[in-house]
């Protein structure tokens, strides 16, 4: 099974919810369970909502959503063209926020929910995520 | 015009398509019932041939009926 | 109100979903009613369904879908990089198909349910179809 879609999106809060319903309807043409899909949801809002809040602080960027499945593997790719993260270790770390109201567990609860992330950074150039997410009731057969 | 009438009369897309709140509690009323079937939980392609309902159109029912998430506001407290 | 997205996809029946979903995610910023959004799935959903049969018969080919609101207006560019179409004027005919088992009845719901749309084509080129909605509710209160 192979496919592939692409969004691009202006990053604003109204569109947090258009990029998860994207991806979650993406991803249902694999065996996920709707608290695998829920889960997903929650990854790609974490991430949408840092590309706003974080990568562009001041106006609204370009968000770009890159989906794929390939070998039963749903691979989600997020980039922005922000500011970038100075200190990649620090931000991996729970309750780590550069912002003083804000929790800090968003790239924690992405670390929870996905099978594998990588953070990928340049100061000023932008930031990309990717993330990877396998069924697990395949998990259960393979093994 | 007449065609387009039958063919909406025969295949009313609009008419096809119930309320997203019922297609919500519907898929979610079968995701209990497959569950406690097979002890595990279902896939939603699982719960969309139960249904009758392409999987896209549950996603975004029950997208529909959930509360919305804030923006700036911690997901799980 | 002014956003902007825009959607890649690869043409096969199982995205044709994905299209409906996100443009009714999208277009749900602006207040059409659940029915007005059903009928600009059923638009999205025939004009990419064309895209996949008519335009890339042989392979998969790519769909773009762009969408914009401008003036509380939803716009809808759908483009295909296909065989392109011959005759504009008797393809709007409604019952009109070059394929035998097909109703021909795709671009007579849009021209129903949409307030404008037009064809643009250019054989071995492609097709374009940029359809126009406005709120019902909006019209009412404009007069
Ligand atoms: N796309 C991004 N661009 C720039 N900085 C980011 C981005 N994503 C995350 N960060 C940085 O990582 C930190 C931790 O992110 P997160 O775990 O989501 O917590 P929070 O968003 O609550 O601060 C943020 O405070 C921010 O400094
Ligand atoms: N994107 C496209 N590329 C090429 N031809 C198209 C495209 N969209 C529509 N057509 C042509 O227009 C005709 C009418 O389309 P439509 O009204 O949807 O009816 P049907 O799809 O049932 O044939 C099609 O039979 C086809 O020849
Ligand atoms: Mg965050
Ligand atoms: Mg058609």
């Amino acid at each position: 099974m192979h496919n592939k879609a692409h969004l691009t999106l202006l990053g604003k809060s109204s569109n947090v919810g258009l990029a998860r319903i994207t991806t979650a309807t993406f991803a249902s043409e694999l065996d996920f369970t709707l608290s695998e899909l829920e889960e997903i949801k929650v990854a790609v809002s974490e991430a949408v909502t840092n590309c706003i809040i974080h990568a562009y602080p001041m106006d609204e960027g370009i968000i770009e959503l890159d989906l794929e499945i390939e070998d039963c593997k749903l691979i989600i790719i997020i980039k922005d063209q922000g500011i970038g993260i100075k200190d990649i270790e620090a931000v991996l770390q729970p309750s780590y926020s550069t912002k003083e109201e804000h929790m800090g567990l968003g790239l924690a609860f992405i670390d929870s929910f996905m099978d594998e992330f990588k953070l990928i950074s340049e100061i000023d150039e932008g930031t990309t995520l990717r993330m990877i997410k396998i069924p697990e009731q395949l998990k259960n057969t393979v093994e | 015009i007449g065609e387009i009438r039958r063919y909406l009369r025969d295949n009313n897309p609009i008419r096809v398509s119930r309320s997203l709140r019922d297609t919500a509690y519907k898929a979610l009323q079968i995701k209990e019932n497959l569950k406690n079937k097979n002890s595990e939980e279902p896939s939603l392609k699982e719960i969309a041939r139960e249904l009758g309902i392409p999987r896209s159109e549950i996603t975004y029912a029950l997208d529909a009926i959930q509360d919305p998430i804030s923006l700036f506001e911690p997901i799980y407290h």
